[in-house]
């Protein structure tokens, strides 16, 4: 017993420690030495190679605006330098929401930004709404979140998953492509993509030949396959995480069956990494949404076009950016417009510059929508194809009309 | 009730596997008697016991405890009716004290009145009550497993093997202990390969011999016996 | 396009034997030891990686990855057995105490992967093990399956020789029956042991050459899911009957290929409704006493 | 010598009690000190099995996620106060307790894996994408309209009395001494008279309504969460990690252990991440090889008999 008290009492010391050092405090009147913006990142388990992404992403954005005095910060009429404060949630959402409170209650941070995805993000929204803090959510996106008018919730970096077929959908209707199958993972992301997709072709009058979930964590999709070819369809589309779209892919060129179209998510955003994994000729003629830096925007409000952000990331990082340090990045510099626009440095304030941002903004994930459910509507993600050009692929966009940069190959030729 | 015995076993059987171990055992045991139960090994005594002390359930026949059906009890309701046993290999609570497993079959037997010390006088093992029964000898813990079944007030005992390993002194005491037990009206039921053992304690024997009765009266009637002779030489 | 039960079928049967593999190191460990190796998984995962490494930077056959796994269980195996194996069995309970020692065994080598390979997934150039297909009745399967396959039935089959025809092979049957008897009939517990082990890590390791291949790709978190799929196998089988594994494998195999033809969402349930049922009606398992003690 | 009556239990109690309403206020992270009652109350009613009958339910968090769903399905379908619809998450788990009663008739790793096989099945099925319109499937639930937590923290130390004060009566009473003596030899436990499948039973029950009720506040707590934060594996380990460290078959040995290693976890995972797995990881084996018995045998070792 004895022990325990011990213990005890020395987390109240090392509790009261803690208290007594963190002195900043979000809303204070006078200036901040620095601007501490916390976050958490996964350095293992099923999210940790997009956590890590998004977290590179964020930390050069801070270099790059650190090596420029800091942001501007209108509520004080001058630059500050940032400090990010960040924790490993491994993962994990317990961990993750002791961390955010950590965060919010302990290191007292000006700014709080979520985690990659909706998993690790959820936890965070009552939290953040409880403790009155602005949770700035760069890519959690669950349909849950954004149920009702808040403050403190403003997702700044990718479109709701719900949205992301909506063009999917209609190319195919106006490719007048009929026998569509549809294969999802059973969590949040992939499954309300596959029903928005079933949704928007019932409304052009198609009916998929096959729509299964199958759990998150398959591997094996050579039975599948199978399964699926005896529907004879035209188009067969796998919606899955970054290992489904592999062991599906990989499966696809062992099985020695063929389509004439065939869409996954991944390669669009982790092109590398499927290059890597399943070879630049099994990826050829697959259809993707190909997000930045694999689509250009060149006219930015805020931040750094495409190109140079991949020319500046490359250089600093010696490491090609993929689409979650864009990500990351981005979230950055929604954050450095915002403290420029915020009147006053509180977290109400500068959840209604970002409202006043929306629609005016550009960055280089392009369009910056948001709603007062803090939900993202920002630019919808286009089709695109994987065409081979020397030794890869390149990306050739192939709908919507505006932004086309090609023809599709259809039906995709046997490699 | 008056002429209903203590035990009554009609036809018992018991098969493992398609293997019958148990055939048509029938016998009944009075209070205040002690019956022995001899036989060769494999031919059937422990699974007797186990079949009355409901560790296993039979598969034919009926078992009458004071004129109540009584297979296919648990084992716990038939401690609480006053049917206990001993184990060939002792089983006491190794990592509790030798008083707890006193008190534990005190409290749980459906005898809450039962007194730890008298008991513990009973077996011999008052100057042991601290240590854990873990410790004691195995012939100790044998008398352990004794003074458990006796804390729960029991009718009918059913004592398997508690004389192997024994010296003669200390066969002598078990055998005085049985007797003292059986005057105070509990039946009996003793396993036993001593045959002199047996023969001091027991007006009557059961001889088994796979699986099937083969004699029943005194053990001095038994040896003269030539399906008994035949069972023991002949294996 | 006929035939999709056939093709569940011989699928299930191809991708059963290969998850037999996977199974039987944990098997073997648990029936020789009864040591629960939590870390199963992981030295799958190692396999795996071993075999990616070679083909990375060496340019050689994946295949290579199976002897690398060989002397890689030697090389870890001999001095983890000794470091553990004989203090867990001194202890009350080595069931439970191997489970939570082996997990943190687990934890370091995932961390200790994350910090070597990254968290990425890696995959084995697909047509190392040949690029076409073969079929069986009119089924075609890629040939990395046959493959597999082959190696899983190979690797089985020694084991099984190893136990009927090696003197070593008794003593470790002789010690899976009853350890301290083995003892005392001066059999070289702690040496046998070891050996098993090793071999249990081998078999393991070896699986995971095949992973890149069966499951699309390998990276550092997929052990725990290979883990507690190896156990639900055998339990399915039986505990420490090795042929058990084999029959465990199959029953999981077929089962989860034609779940994911008539009910795809529902797959995942598979082994473990059919570990839940079958331990129900038999506690043993499907092999159970019956033939160990044949 | 072993009937020290209620007293200790009490002491235990009182402290904890006393313990857990200061600290709040005299450090900020509540979250904190809430997963850490949490972890207190999951690794004690996993003692109450293990420790006190031998069988260790690997699937333990098959129970708290149970009592998760079961919570939040009220809060949404039904006008009960908060309070009433996290002890329909413990009953919830009771019942599914029940429905798993024949698992008991397994023994040793047979139990354990068969629990954590049907752990997981509760998970597949309740994120399952064709149940979404009764589960939420794989998009999870949200009950933050209920959203309170300093209510959940008050609620989750009663949890936590609770199940220390059973702690309590198993060590301390009659019932616990049968538990005892079962735990050691059923069959002459059955002998002595005790009903060793009730028992064992009762114990299973209370074991898993503690874990339903602790599931209940933890998603009242969180009040936005996917199936996997309620059901990962990962708590079913941390409970038994925790269980073995303090030392089963104690009152104390699970809160020492629970909170040490919780404050120790955290503690390297703020302080260190990188290394964090890998600390872990040598810790536990550590502990294992050179103290398979929990810290509180440190004090059994010098004599003391640990409550």
């Amino acid at each position: 017993m004895a022990k325990s008290k011990s213990r005890i009492a020395a987390a109240c010391v090392a509790g009261a420690a803690m208290s007594a050092l963190a002195a900043g405090s979000a809303g204070a009147a006078t200036a901040p030495a620095v601007l501490k913006i916390g976050t958490l990142y996964a350095s293992s388990g099923s999210f940790a190679v997009a956590s890590e992404g998004q977290y590179q992403g964020l930390q050069f954005w801070a270099a790059g605006v650190n090596k420029a005095g800091g942001v501007f910060v209108k509520a004080f009429d001058k630059k500050i330098p940032v400090k990010i404060i960040a924790y490993d949630d491994q993962s994990s959402t317990a961990t993750a929401t002791t961390l955010y409170n950590q965060l919010i209650t302990q290191d007292k941070v000006n700014l709080l930004v979520a985690d990659f995805g909706s998993v690790l993000t959820s936890v965070a929204v009552p939290l953040a709404a409880e403790h009155h803090m602005l949770l700035i959510d760069p890519t959690g996106s669950g349909a849950n979140f954004f149920t009702k008018k808040t403050h403190y919730l403003a997702d700044v970096s990718i479109p709701a998953s719900t949205v992301w077929p909506i063009p999917l959908g209609d190319y195919l209707l106006k490719q007048k492509i009929k026998r569509v199958a549809v294969l999802y993972g059973s969590n949040d992301f992939d499954a309300s993509q596959a029903n928005t997709l079933k949704a928007v072709l019932a409304k052009g009058g198609v009916k998929p030949v096959y729509f299964h979930g199958v759990p998150t964590s398959e591997s094996n999709y050579t039975v599948l396959l199978h399964t699926i070819a005896a529907r004879r369809p035209d188009v067969v589309i796998e919606l899955g995480y970054p290992p489904n779209d592999i062991a599906f892919l990989r499966a696809l060129s062992g099985s020695g069956l063929h389509f004439n179209m065939t869409f996954t998510i991944f390669p669009g955003q982790l092109l590398a990494l499927l290059t890597k994994n399943v070879g630049a000729k099994t990826l050829a003629y697959t259809y993707t949404y190909p997000t930045p830096p694999l689509v250009k925007f060149s006219h930015v409000t805020s931040g750094l076009n495409t190109d140079d952000f991949v020319k500046t990331y490359t250089a600093a990082k010696h490491e090609a950016p993929n689409f979650l340090n864009a990500a990351g990045y981005n979230t950055g510099v929604i954050m450095q417009d915002m403290l420029k626009t915020a009147p006053q440095f509180t977290q109400i304030s500068f959840d209604r510059a970002l409202l006043g941002m929306s629609g005016k903004t550009k960055t280089l994930l392009g369009a910056f929508k948001m709603t007062d459910h803090g939900a993202q509507l920002g630019e919808l993600l286009p089709v695109a194809q994987l065409v081979p050009q020397g030794k890869g692929n390149k990306i050739v966009v192939v709908y919507p009309k505006a932004k086309a940069t090609g023809k599709a190959v259809y039906p995709a030729p046997k490699t | 009730m008056s002429s209903e015995p203590l035990l009554r076993l009609d036809g018992v059987g018991k098969a493992f596997g398609g293997n019958i171990v148990l055939n048509r055992l029938s016998f009944s045991v009075e209070p205040g008697e002690i019956v022995g139960l001899v036989g060769p090994n494999g031919s059937g005594k422990t699974t007797a016991i186990n079949l009355i002390s409901g560790v296993h359930r039979a598969d034919a026949g009926t078992i009458r405890f004071q004129g109540r059906p009584v297979q296919g009890l648990a084992p716990f309701r038939l401690a609480h009716l006053g049917i206990n046993r001993t184990f060939q290999v002792p089983k006491p609570f190794r990592e509790m004290g030798v008083r707890e497993n006193i008190e534990v079959a005190a409290h749980f037997g459906g005898a809450r009145g039962m007194d730890a010390d008298a008991v513990l006088a009973e077996i011999d093992l008052a100057g042991h009550a601290a240590i854990m029964a873990g410790g004691l000898t195995v012939n100790q813990q044998k008398m352990l497993d004794l003074g458990r079944a006796l804390a729960t007030d029991p009718k009918l005992l059913l004592i398997d093997e508690i004389g192997a390993g024994l010296n003669p002194s200390e066969l002598g005491a078990i055998a005085n202990l049985l007797q003292r037990l059986a005057q105070r009206g509990i039946a009996l039921i003793v396993v036993e390969h001593l045959l002199d053992f047996l023969n001091r304690i027991t007006n009557r024997v059961i001889v088994l011999g796979a699986g099937r009765m083969l004699f029943e009266g005194t053990l001095k009637a038994a040896s003269e016996n030539p399906d008994v002779v035949a069972a023991f030489i002949g294996g | 396009m006929v035939g999709l039960l056939e093709y569940a079928v011989i699928g299930g049967i191809l991708y059963g034997l290969f998850f037999s593999l996977i199974g039987i190191g944990l098997n073997l460990i648990f029936g020789v030891m009864r040591i629960i190796n939590l870390a199963h998984g992981q030295f799958i995962m190692l396999g795996g990686f071993g075999a990616y490494l070679l083909s990375r930077d060496l340019g050689l056959n994946p295949l290579f990855g199976i002897p690398l796994a060989i002397a890689g269980a030697i090389v870890i195996g001999y001095p983890l057995y000794y470091a553990v194996v004989p203090r867990l069995q001194k202890s009350h309970d080595p069931e439970m105490l191997s489970f939570i020692l082996f997990f943190g065994i687990a934890q370091i080598i995932e961390a200790l992967a994350v910090f070597g390979f990254g968290a990425d997934q890696r995959s084995l150039p697909g047509d190392a093990l040949g690029a076409g297909n073969l079929g069986v009745l009119g089924q075609e399967f890629p040939d990395s399956w046959w493959v597999a396959v082959l190696v899983s039935v190979l690797a089985i089959g020694g084991l099984y020789g190893y136990f009927a025809r090696t003197k070593l092979g008794y003593a470790t049957r002789a010690i899976m029956a009853d350890r301290d008897e083995a003892r005392a009939t001066g059999i070289n517990v702690d040496r046998v042991s070891a050996i098993a082990f090793v071999m249990g890590l081998a078999l393991a390791g070896a699986a995971g050459v095949f992973v890149p291949y069966l499951l699309g790709s390998v990276s550092p978190d997929i052990g725990t899911g290979l883990t507690t799929t190896s156990f639900a196998i055998i339990i399915i089988g039986s505990l420490g009957n090795p042929l058990g594994t084999v029959v465990g494998g199959l029953v999981f195999g077929l089962g989860t290929m034609l779940m994911q033809t008539f009910y795809a969402s529902w797959s995942n349930l598979v082994p473990y409704v059919l570990l839940v049922v079958i331990v129900l009606i038999r506690p043993s398992g499907l092999l159970g006493k019956a033939v160990r003690h044949a | 010598m072993r009937d020290r009556g209620a007293w200790p239990g009490i002491v235990v109690v009182v402290l904890l009690a006393v313990v857990f309403l200061i600290l709040p206020h005299v450090y900020g992270n509540q979250s904190l000190l809430f997963q850490m009652m949490t972890f207190v109350v999951l690794t004690q009613g996993l003692n109450l099995l293990y420790g006190f009958t031998g069988y260790l339910p690997f699937g333990y968090v098959g129970f708290f996620g149970a009592g998760a769903y079961a919570t939040s399905l009220l809060v949404l379908h039904t006008d009960l106060p908060v309070i009433a619809c996290v002890i329909g998450g413990g009953i919830g788990s009771i019942v599914i307790a029940i429905i798993l009663g024949p698992l008991l008739r397994l023994s040793g790793a047979y139990f354990s894996i068969a629990n954590l096989a049907a752990s997981q099945i509760m998970f597949f099925v309740v994120s399952n994408g064709n149940l979404s319109k009764i589960t939420g499937g794989p998009y999870g639930l949200k009950i933050d309209r209920v959203y309170a937590p300093e209510a959940s923290y008050l609620t989750m130390l009663a949890i936590l009395l609770l199940a220390t004060g059973l702690a309590a009566y198993f060590r301390a009473s009659r019932f616990g001494l049968g538990l005892r003596a079962m735990t050691q030899d059923p069959v002459s436990a059955a002998m002595a008279g005790i009903d060793v499948v009730r028992q064992r039973v009762l114990v299973w029950l209370a074991s898993a309504g503690i874990a339903g009720l602790a599931g209940g506040t933890y998603a009242w707590n969180l009040s936005v969460f996917y199936p996997d934060a309620v059901f990962t594996l990962q708590i079913s380990v941390f409970a038994i990690v925790f269980a073995l460290f303090g030392g089963v078959g104690t009152v104390i040995g699970p809160i020492i252990g629970a909170a040490s290693l919780y404050l120790l976890y955290n503690g390297i995972g703020i302080s260190f991440p990188q290394g964090f797995e890998l600390l872990y990881g040598a810790l536990i084996v550590l502990l294992v090889l050179f103290l398979p018995n929990g810290v509180s045998s440190l004090l059994t070792r010098r004599g003391v008999r640990v409550f």
